[in-house]
């Protein structure tokens, strides 16, 4: 996995790239989120279009991130999400959690 | 491949995240291979992946001495069925909660078996007097692919 | 994977045309699991391609009941072994004729072990008193991939 | 496998897709090619540009081509030809016996 941040109007719009998946990804997609909260960013869009792969570790850790962003009083939401990671998180009726976006100035508003 | 044709793969692999994708990969080009479409080659190749990984993972604890093996047999071009075993000390499947329980809803782990059943017709474990978990699990490939719309 | 490490990886498919491309993905995939690029990877690939095709078709005579057996160990993350086996009668490696010899240059087939040799460091036959050819080819991953300059 | 034909100056521009393997790709550009002869088009140009993956057996049956259709008086050559395609004909020293273009101009104006 590969990650890369922007700053847009105080959200903090991380695109992942590749794979999240167990050994590979999952662990990354923490540290990227620490980092971001460790720098003062509690407004996070994950923009996960470059997402390839995704397995239950790796929905174990998108649902992980969001409790941690939370907690700290942030939010955490999501951006462009590919067919098959959407029917993942509907099926486990996670798609409820997140706030999905299909379009970023719509996203950016939200926060 | 016609009526009455069995068509048996069989892969081991010590127990490494790495080797997790080798398995999928077989999975999913058998899928293709007997015509189904990507996207229902995916989501069989999905469930072959949480297999392995709780093979490596829960099974033999990432032993690289310890094997996982997986065997595909396709019948007649559609009856596929996949057995995935480990060397580890086994579980209670009754056990295992339901992701789908609103307590369970934020936890971080716990739905590689509940995906396996989503995209699988069957889902059964055995284990061995010896040791060891073994996983059989059917799919249909004529039923249609994608997400199984009854859940097992 | 660390010094001192072996990964071994063993698929069995019967002798179908369309399972080559099962083995060979495995291959593909494992080197690249090893950092070789996409270009030497797809080169190993293709010598494991030319053997399972050969075992098909020449050692197992297309009869779906009979098995080839391919093994992959990665010695080091470097040292790549990779052995192919079949259940037919062998042959004479000696008798195989040169396809680089002008009177063979128009030849339709006999390149399949020259581009194994190309490709891989080491190519070398057995043959089992029971019946049956052994093949095991040899690379090392780290003098870099593509096309070998000097042919064994 | 899949072919697709198209004349231009009495030349005919075979554009092959996907595999030439054994037994996938293999007997159908022996198809091909007799199909093309069947019909008196004895000058013919194989784009190879969207060849995926050849093996032995598909470098064997380009040779087998070859022949047949010089046997009967046309000429085969090749158009676009992939990376990995050029090194199996280098390595096996076919490339001296095929002749390459890399512009379809350039091609139609040699036959
Ligand atoms: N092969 C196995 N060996 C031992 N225990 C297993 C195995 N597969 C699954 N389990 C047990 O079942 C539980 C649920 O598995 P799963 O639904 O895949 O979720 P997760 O792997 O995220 O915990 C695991 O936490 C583990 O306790
Ligand atoms: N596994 C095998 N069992 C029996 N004979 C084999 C085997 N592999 C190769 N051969 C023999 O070696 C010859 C050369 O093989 P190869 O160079 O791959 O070219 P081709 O397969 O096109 O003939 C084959 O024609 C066959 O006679």
């Amino acid at each position: 996995m590969k990650a890369t941040t922007r700053s847009v109007d105080g959200v903090e719009i991380i695109s992942l790239q590749g794979k999240i998946t167990i050994g590979a990804g999952d662990t990354q997609l923490r540290e990227v989120i620490q980092n971001a909260l460790g720098s003062g960013k509690t407004n996070i869009l994950l923009d996960m279009s470059g997402v390839t792969t995704i397995d239950s570790s790796g929905i174990g850790e998108l649902v992980g991130s969001f409790t941690t962003v939370t907690n700290r009083g942030g939010k955490l939401k999501l951006l462009h999400l590919p067919a098959k990671l959407n029917e993942l998180l509907h099926v486990t009726q996670l798609i409820t959690v997140f706030e999905v976006y299909d379009n970023e100035q719509d996203a950016l508003k939200s926060f | 491949m016609e009526r009455g044709d069995t068509e048996r793969i069989d892969i081991t692999i010590s127990s490494r995240f790495e080797n997790i994708e080798l398995v999928q990969v077989i999975a999913e080009h058998l899928c293709e291979n007997a015509g189904v479409d990507e996207d229902g080659s995916h989501w069989i190749g999905m469930a072959v992946r949480e297999a392995v990984a709780n093979a490596i993972k829960h099974g033999n604890k990432l032993d690289v001495r310890k094997k996982v093996n997986a065997t595909f047999e396709l019948q007649d071009g559609v009856d596929l069925t996949i057995s995935i075993s480990d060397q580890g000390e086994g579980f209670d499947p009754e056990k295992v909660s339901d992701p789908l329980n609103p307590q369970n809803l934020m936890k971080t782990s716990g739905r590689g078996i509940f995906y396996m059943k989503t995209f699988m017709d069957q889902v059964n474990y055995s284990f061995n007097a010896g040791g060891g978990t073994s996983l059989v699990m059917r799919k249909n490939l004529a039923k249609g692919s994608g997400i199984a719309t009854t859940k097992a």
